[in-house]
C-alpha cells in the first residue's frame, strides 16, 4: 500500500491547487459583469453581425490530423518507459505501430490536405528602364539573397 | 501701352486650352470644370503619369480674390497635384467649383490613387464627385453632421478659463 | 453626465456584403487597378466565380490591433485562412490639424505639422518651413548652416524611423528580440535630438527662417559615437533576420505590387522602389544641398515584402554615407536668416536695441506676415513624398495648410497586396507599407 | 504594511521565522500592484514613447509590467497612448468595458488628459470623459522617465489600496451611461460644440 503513498499525495495537492486557485478568483476578485464583457473582443468593435458557423473544411481536416498522431504519442510513453523488458519484438511492434499512421498520413499530404497556403506571386518583375541620372547618386539594387535566380 | 497689355494678354501660354500662371517659380494651370477631366487626361498621356496629391480649399473668407485670366471666382476650388517620373516636373492644376451644385466628375478611371484624396476632400468640404466607386466618408465618423473644413464651420474649441484668452 | 453612443459602426465606410456594391467598388476592394483596362475583364471573371457569400467571414483588424501600427481599422474578407477583400477604415486618429493649421500663426505652425508623422517629425517641419519661405521668397538665401543642419537632422531622422521599423518589423513576424535591438538604436539617436532640440520627439527645432537654436558643443563626436556604432551592430541584425530562411519565407513573394499599380495608386517612397523605379525626391528633385552628396538609391527588383524591408535597411547605411559628407563641410555661421522681418534677432541685440526688442515682440505675439500667393514644396521623408500646399491672404496665419502624407496614399495599396495571401501575410503587408497613423488621418 | 515591511527595512534578519503571515488583503494588493500588465492602447506619438519605455534601454518589465497584452481580458492597466479622436472615442469605451476587474487607466500625455494643443472639433477634450482616469502622465509626449513614475504612483495607489475604496463608491463607472440605443441619433455629444 505504501508505493502508492507519493500518488495519492500528488492527486490531493493537485485537487487542492485547482480548488483553491477557482475559489480565490471567486472570493477576491471584485465582479462587476457587464453586457461588454460577456461580448465577444471584436479589436474594440461593438459587433454587429453575428459571427459565422460555417468554418472551411481544411481547419478540420488538420484537427484530425493533430489528434491522430496525439494518441500515437500516448501510446508510445508505456514502451518508453519498459524498452528493455521489451526488447526487439517491442520495438518491431511499435515501428508497425506507427508505419499504420505513416500511411495514412502520406494519404493525407497526397491528397492536399495541408496545401492550403497563399498564392504565392514572386516572379521578378520586368526591369524599369532607368530614367537617366540628373545628379552622382548611382543606383543600388538589393533583395536578391535567397531568391532563385 | 495699351496693345503691349493685349500682346502680353494673348501671349498668355495656354496648354490643353486652359491657361498658364506662374506662380512662384511653379507651373499651375487653371481648367474650367468641364474640360476637368479631359486636361487631367492630356496631361496623363503628356508625361504625367502620377497623381500626388487631390485636395479642397473654401474661399469663403476671400471673395474679392482674383484668379485672373478672366476667370470668374468660386467659393470652393480643387487642386490637383500631378508628377511625371520621367521629365521630373510637377504641375498643379486648379478648378473653380460653385458653392451651389459642388459636384465634380471623378479621376478614378484615369487615376486610382485618387479615390481615397476626392473621399477625404468630399468629407471635409461637402464636394460630391459623380461616378466616384464609394463615395462615402473618410475621416469623420459616418453619423457626422457638416463638412469641418468649411470656413463657415467653428472650430469647435472650448473656450479656455482664463479671461483674456482668445479660446 | 456625458452620454456617448456605444455605436462604434461606421454604416457606409464599412465593408459590405458583395451584393450592396457596385462593380466597381468590388473591384477596388479586390484589389484591382482598374487603369490596366485589359486585365479588368479577366479579374472580373475570376472574382464572381469565387467562394458564395456564406463561406466567406468578414471579420475586423480593428482600431485596437496589436499589429495595424496604430489605429488603423482593416476590414477582411477571409475565406478559411486567405483575404479575399479588405477595406481600410481610418479616420480614428483624425485630429482635425489641418483646421489647427489655419487658427495658428505661421509661427506657431512648426508644432501643429510636427505631429503628424511622429516617427520623422522633423521632415514633416522642414517641408513646412520650406514652403513658407518659398511664399516669402527668402527660400533662396538661407544661411549655409541652417541648410547643412537641416539635412543633417532629416537624415538622422530617417535614420531612427528606418530603425523602428526593422523593430516593428521584426516584431510583428515573430522575430520579437528585433524590437529590443532595433530600440536600442534608436534610443542613441533620440538621445542625440534631445541634446540639439531639448526634446526626443515632436521637437518644432526646423523653424520658417532657419533653425531653432545652433547645435550645441561637442555634437560632432555624438554623431560620430552613433555612426561608429551603428554598422557592427547592422552586419547583426543582417546575420539574424536577412540570412534567415524563416524571415525570407515569410516575407518574399508576400505583398507583390507591380511598377505600374504603384504609380497609378500614387505610392511613392520604399514600395515605389521596391518594383524597380528609381524615384527618390532627394536624387530626382533636390532640395537643400541633396546634389552635392554622393549616395545610391536602393531599388527592389520584385516589388514584395522583403524588397521593402531590404531597401529599408540599406537606405539607413545610405543616410550614415549622407551624414558623414554632412559632417565633413559643415560651415560655421548663422543658423537662422537674420532678415526681422521674419525670424526673432538674437538674444545680445534685445538688451540694447529698442528697434530689435520690438521686432522680437511683433514677431512672437502677431507673428509675420506672409504675401498673398499659393505654393506646394515636396521633400523625401522615410514613407515617401511628403509634400505641403499653403495658401496664404496676407495675413500671419495660413489659410489653408494642407499637407500630402505619403502614408494615406500608401495605404490605399494595401488591399491589391493582401490580395490572395493568408491573414498572416496582411500582418506583414501592413508592416511593410509602414504606415504612420499621425499623418494618415491628420 | 506588517510583515513585508519588516523584510523590506532589515532584510531577511527582520523574519523571526521561515514564513511570512500576513492578511490576504495585503498579499493581494502586494501581488496586483506588482505585476500589472499594461493593455497596448497606443493611438499616437505617445504610444512611440509607449513602446520605448517597454523596450531595452527603459525596460518597464523592471516594475512588472513584463508585456503589453493586446487583448483586454488578459490586461490590469489601460495607458491611453495619445490623442483620443470622437470616432474613438466609443471604441475606447468598449475596450474598457471588455477589460477585465480590477483595472486601472493611466492617462498618458496631455492630449489624453486634457485634449492638449488640438482643442478643437475632433479631439475628445480629456480622456476622462470616457473612462475613469487614475492617474494622468505630463508631458507631449511624456518622456520614459515620466511613464515609469507614473506608472510608480499607480502601483503605490495599488498598494495602500486607498484606490479601491474610492472605486467602490462609484462602482468603477466614470459617471458615464452607455446607451445603445443613441447609436442610431445624433453624434457623438462629447465636449461643447
Amino acid at each position: 500500500m505504501g508505493q502508492y503513498l507519493p500518488i495519492v499525495a500528488l492527486m490531493v495537492l493537485a485537487i487542492l491547487f485547482a480548488v483553491i486557485s477557482l475559489l480565490a478568483s471567486k472570493l477576491l476578485a471584485p465582479n462587476r459583469p457587464n453586457s461588454a464583457k460577456e461580448a465577444p473582443y471584436e479589436c474594440g468593435i461593438v459587433p454587429s453581425r453575428e459571427p459565422p458557423e460555417r468554418f472551411p473544411v481544411s481547419f478540420y481536416v488538420v484537427a484530425m490530423l493533430f489528434i491522430m498522431f496525439d494518441i500515437e504519442i500516448i501510446f508510445a510513453y508505456p514502451y518508453a518507459v519498459d524498452r528493455q523488458f521489451l526488447g526487439t519484438y517491442g520495438f518491431l511492434e511499435m515501428v508497425s505501430f506507427s508505419a499504420v499512421f505513416f500511411v495514412a498520413f502520406v494519404y493525407m499530404i497526397a491528397r492536399g490536405a495541408l496545401d492550403w497556403g497563399p498564392i504565392q506571386r514572386a516572379g521578378k518583375l520586368e526591369t524599369q528602364e532607368s530614367l537617366g541620372f540628373t545628379t552622382t547618386s548611382s543606383v543600388r539594387v538589393v533583395g536578391s539573397e535567397g531568391r532563385a535566380a | 501701352m495699351s496693345d503691349s497689355a493685349d500682346t502680353v494678354e494673348n501671349a498668355v501660354e495656354t496648354q490643353h486650352g486652359c491657361p498658364v500662371q506662374d506662380s512662384l517659380g511653379q507651373r499651375v494651370l487653371h481648367a474650367s470644370r468641364d474640360q476637368y477631366v479631359s486636361v487631367i487626361k492630356a496631361l496623363a498621356d503628356e508625361g504625367y503619369e502620377m497623381c500626388v496629391d487631390l485636395t479642397g480649399v473654401d474661399y469663403l473668407e476671400m471673395p474679392h480674390r482674383t484668379v485672373g485670366f478672366d476667370i470668374q471666382p468660386e467659393r470652393f476650388e480643387l487642386v490637383v497635384n500631378l508628377l511625371s517620373l520621367s521629365q521630373r516636373k510637377r504641375i498643379r492644376v486648379r478648378v473653380q467649383v460653385p458653392a451651389d451644385d459642388a459636384t465634380m466628375p471623378t479621376l478614378f478611371d484615369i487615376h486610382p490613387g485618387t479615390e481615397a484624396h476626392e473621399r477625404e476632400t468630399f468629407d471635409m468640404f461637402g464636394i460630391v464627385f459623380s461616378g466616384h466607386p464609394d463615395m462615402t466618408r473618410i475621416l469623420m465618423p459616418e453619423d457626422w453632421d457638416g463638412h469641418p473644413l468649411r470656413k463657415d464651420y467653428s472650430q469647435g474649441s472650448i473656450p479656455v478659463q482664463f479671461k483674456g484668452a482668445n479660446s | 453626465m456625458t452620454i456617448i453612443s456605444a455605436g462604434t459602426a461606421e454604416g457606409g465606410q464599412e465593408l459590405l456584403s458583395r451584393s450592396e456594391l457596385t462593380a466597381k467598388e468590388l473591384l477596388r476592394e479586390v484589389g484591382s487597378v482598374l487603369r490596366l483596362s485589359e486585365s479588368e475583364a479577366a479579374l472580373l471573371a475570376e472574382v464572381e466565380t469565387e467562394a458564395p457569400e456564406d463561406q466567406t467571414m468578414i471579420i475586423n483588424m480593428g482600431p485596437q490591433h496589436p499589429s495595424t501600427h496604430g489605429v488603423l481599422r482593416l476590414m477582411l474578407e477571409l475565406q478559411g485562412e486567405t483575404v479575399l477583400r479588405c477595406k481600410p477604415i481610418i479616420g480614428y486618429l483624425h485630429t482635425g490639424m489641418e483646421k489647427t493649421g489655419e487658427a495658428l500663426t505661421y509661427m506657431q505652425g512648426g508644432t501643429n505639422v510636427t505631429r503628424m508623422d511622429y516617427l520623422s517629425p522633423l521632415n514633416n517641419e522642414l517641408v513646412f518651413s520650406m514652403a513658407v519661405e518659398k511664399l516669402l521668397g527668402i527660400d533662396g538665401d538661407i544661411p549655409e548652416r541652417a541648410v547643412w543642419m537641416r539635412m543633417l537632422l532629416s537624415e538622422l531622422n530617417r535614420m531612427s524611423s528606418h530603425l523602428l521599423f526593422l523593430a516593428t518589423n521584426g516584431m510583428d513576424l515573430g522575430a520579437v528580440s528585433m524590437m529590443l535591438y532595433g530600440w536600442r538604436e534608436r534610443e542613441d539617436v533620440l538621445r542625440f535630438f534631445q541634446k540639439v532640440t531639448g526634446l526626443r520627439m515632436n521637437h518644432n527645432f526646423i523653424r520658417p527662417g532657419g533653425l531653432a537654436a545652433d547645435l550645441p558643443a561637442g555634437w560632432r563626436d555624438d554623431v560620430l559615437a552613433i555612426l561608429e556604432g551603428l554598422p557592427s551592430r547592422l552586419e547583426e541584425y543582417d546575420i539574424l533576420m536577412t540570412g534567415q530562411p524563416i524571415w525570407r519565407e515569410r516575407l518574399q513573394g508576400v505583398g507583390v505590387i507591380t511598377a505600374q499599380e504603384a504609380i497609378a495608386l500614387g505610392a511613392t517612397g520604399p514600395i515605389l522602389r521596391s518594383t524597380g523605379v528609381a524615384w527618390d525626391l532627394r536624387r530626382d528633385m533636390p532640395y537643400l544641398h541633396y546634389d552635392k552628396m554622393e549616395f545610391d538609391v536602393i531599388v527592389g527588383q520584385y516589388g514584395d515584402a522583403y524588397d521593402r524591408y531590404s531597401i529599408r535597411f540599406n537606405e539607413i547605411r545610405e543616410s550614415m554615407r549622407i551624414v558623414y559628407q554632412i559632417l565633413e563641410n559643415m560651415p560655421s555661421g548663422d543658423f537662422r536668416i537674420q532678415n526681422k522681418k521674419v525670424t526673432p534677432p538674437p538674444r545680445a541685440r534685445i538688451d540694447e536695441s529698442m528697434e530689435a526688442l520690438i521686432h522680437h515682440f511683433k514677431i512672437f505675439t502677431e507673428g509675420f506676415k506672409v504675401p498673398v500667393g499659393e505654393v506646394y514644396v515636396a521633400i523625401e521623408s522615410p514613407r515617401g513624398e511628403i509634400g505641403c500646399y499653403i495658401v496664404s491672404d496676407g495675413s500671419s496665419n495660413p489659410y489653408r495648410m494642407h499637407v500630402r502624407a505619403p502614408s494615406f496614399v500608401n495605404i490605399q495599396t494595401m488591399p491589391h497586396m493582401m490580395r490572395g495571401g493568408l491573414v498572416a501575410d496582411a500582418v506583414a503587408v501592413i508592416s511593410s507599407v509602414d504606415p504612420v497613423l499621425g499623418e494618415v488621418d491628420r | 504594511m506588517g510583515v513585508v515591511q519588516n523584510i523590506v527595512d532589515d532584510g531577511l534578519g527582520g523574519m523571526d521565522h521561515n514564513f511570512v503571515t500576513a492578511r490576504i488583503e495585503d498579499l493581494v494588493k502586494w501581488a496586483r500592484s506588482r505585476s500589472s500588465w499594461g493593455a497596448s492602447f497606443g493611438l499616437a506619438c505617445c504610444a512611440i514613447e509607449m513602446m520605448g519605455t517597454g523596450a531595452s534601454h527603459y525596460d518597464l518589465s523592471r516594475f512588472g509590467m513584463e508585456v503589453f497584452r493586446a487583448s483586454p481580458r488578459q490586461a490590469d492597466i489601460m495607458i491611453v497612448a495619445g490623442r483620443v479622436s470622437q470616432k474613438m472615442a466609443p471604441v475606447l469605451r468598449q475596450v474598457y468595458d471588455q477589460m477585465m476587474e480590477p483595472k486601472w487607466v493611466i492617462s498618458m500625455g496631455v492630449c489624453a488628459s486634457s485634449g492638449g494643443m488640438f482643442n478643437n472639433y475632433a479631439i475628445v477634450q480629456g480622456v476622462d470623459q470616457i473612462v475613469p482616469v487614475d492617474v494622468y502622465a505630463p508631458g507631449c509626449p511624456p518622456t520614459p522617465e515620466t511613464l515609469i513614475h507614473a506608472i510608480e504612483t499607480l502601483h503605490q495607489l495599488i498598494e495602500d489600496g486607498e484606490i479601491m475604496h474610492r472605486r467602490a463608491a462609484n462602482n468603477g463607472g466614470a459617471g458615464v451611461e452607455l446607451s445603445s440605443e443613441l447609436a442610431a441619433q445624433t453624434s457623438v455629444t462629447i465636449g461643447t460644440k
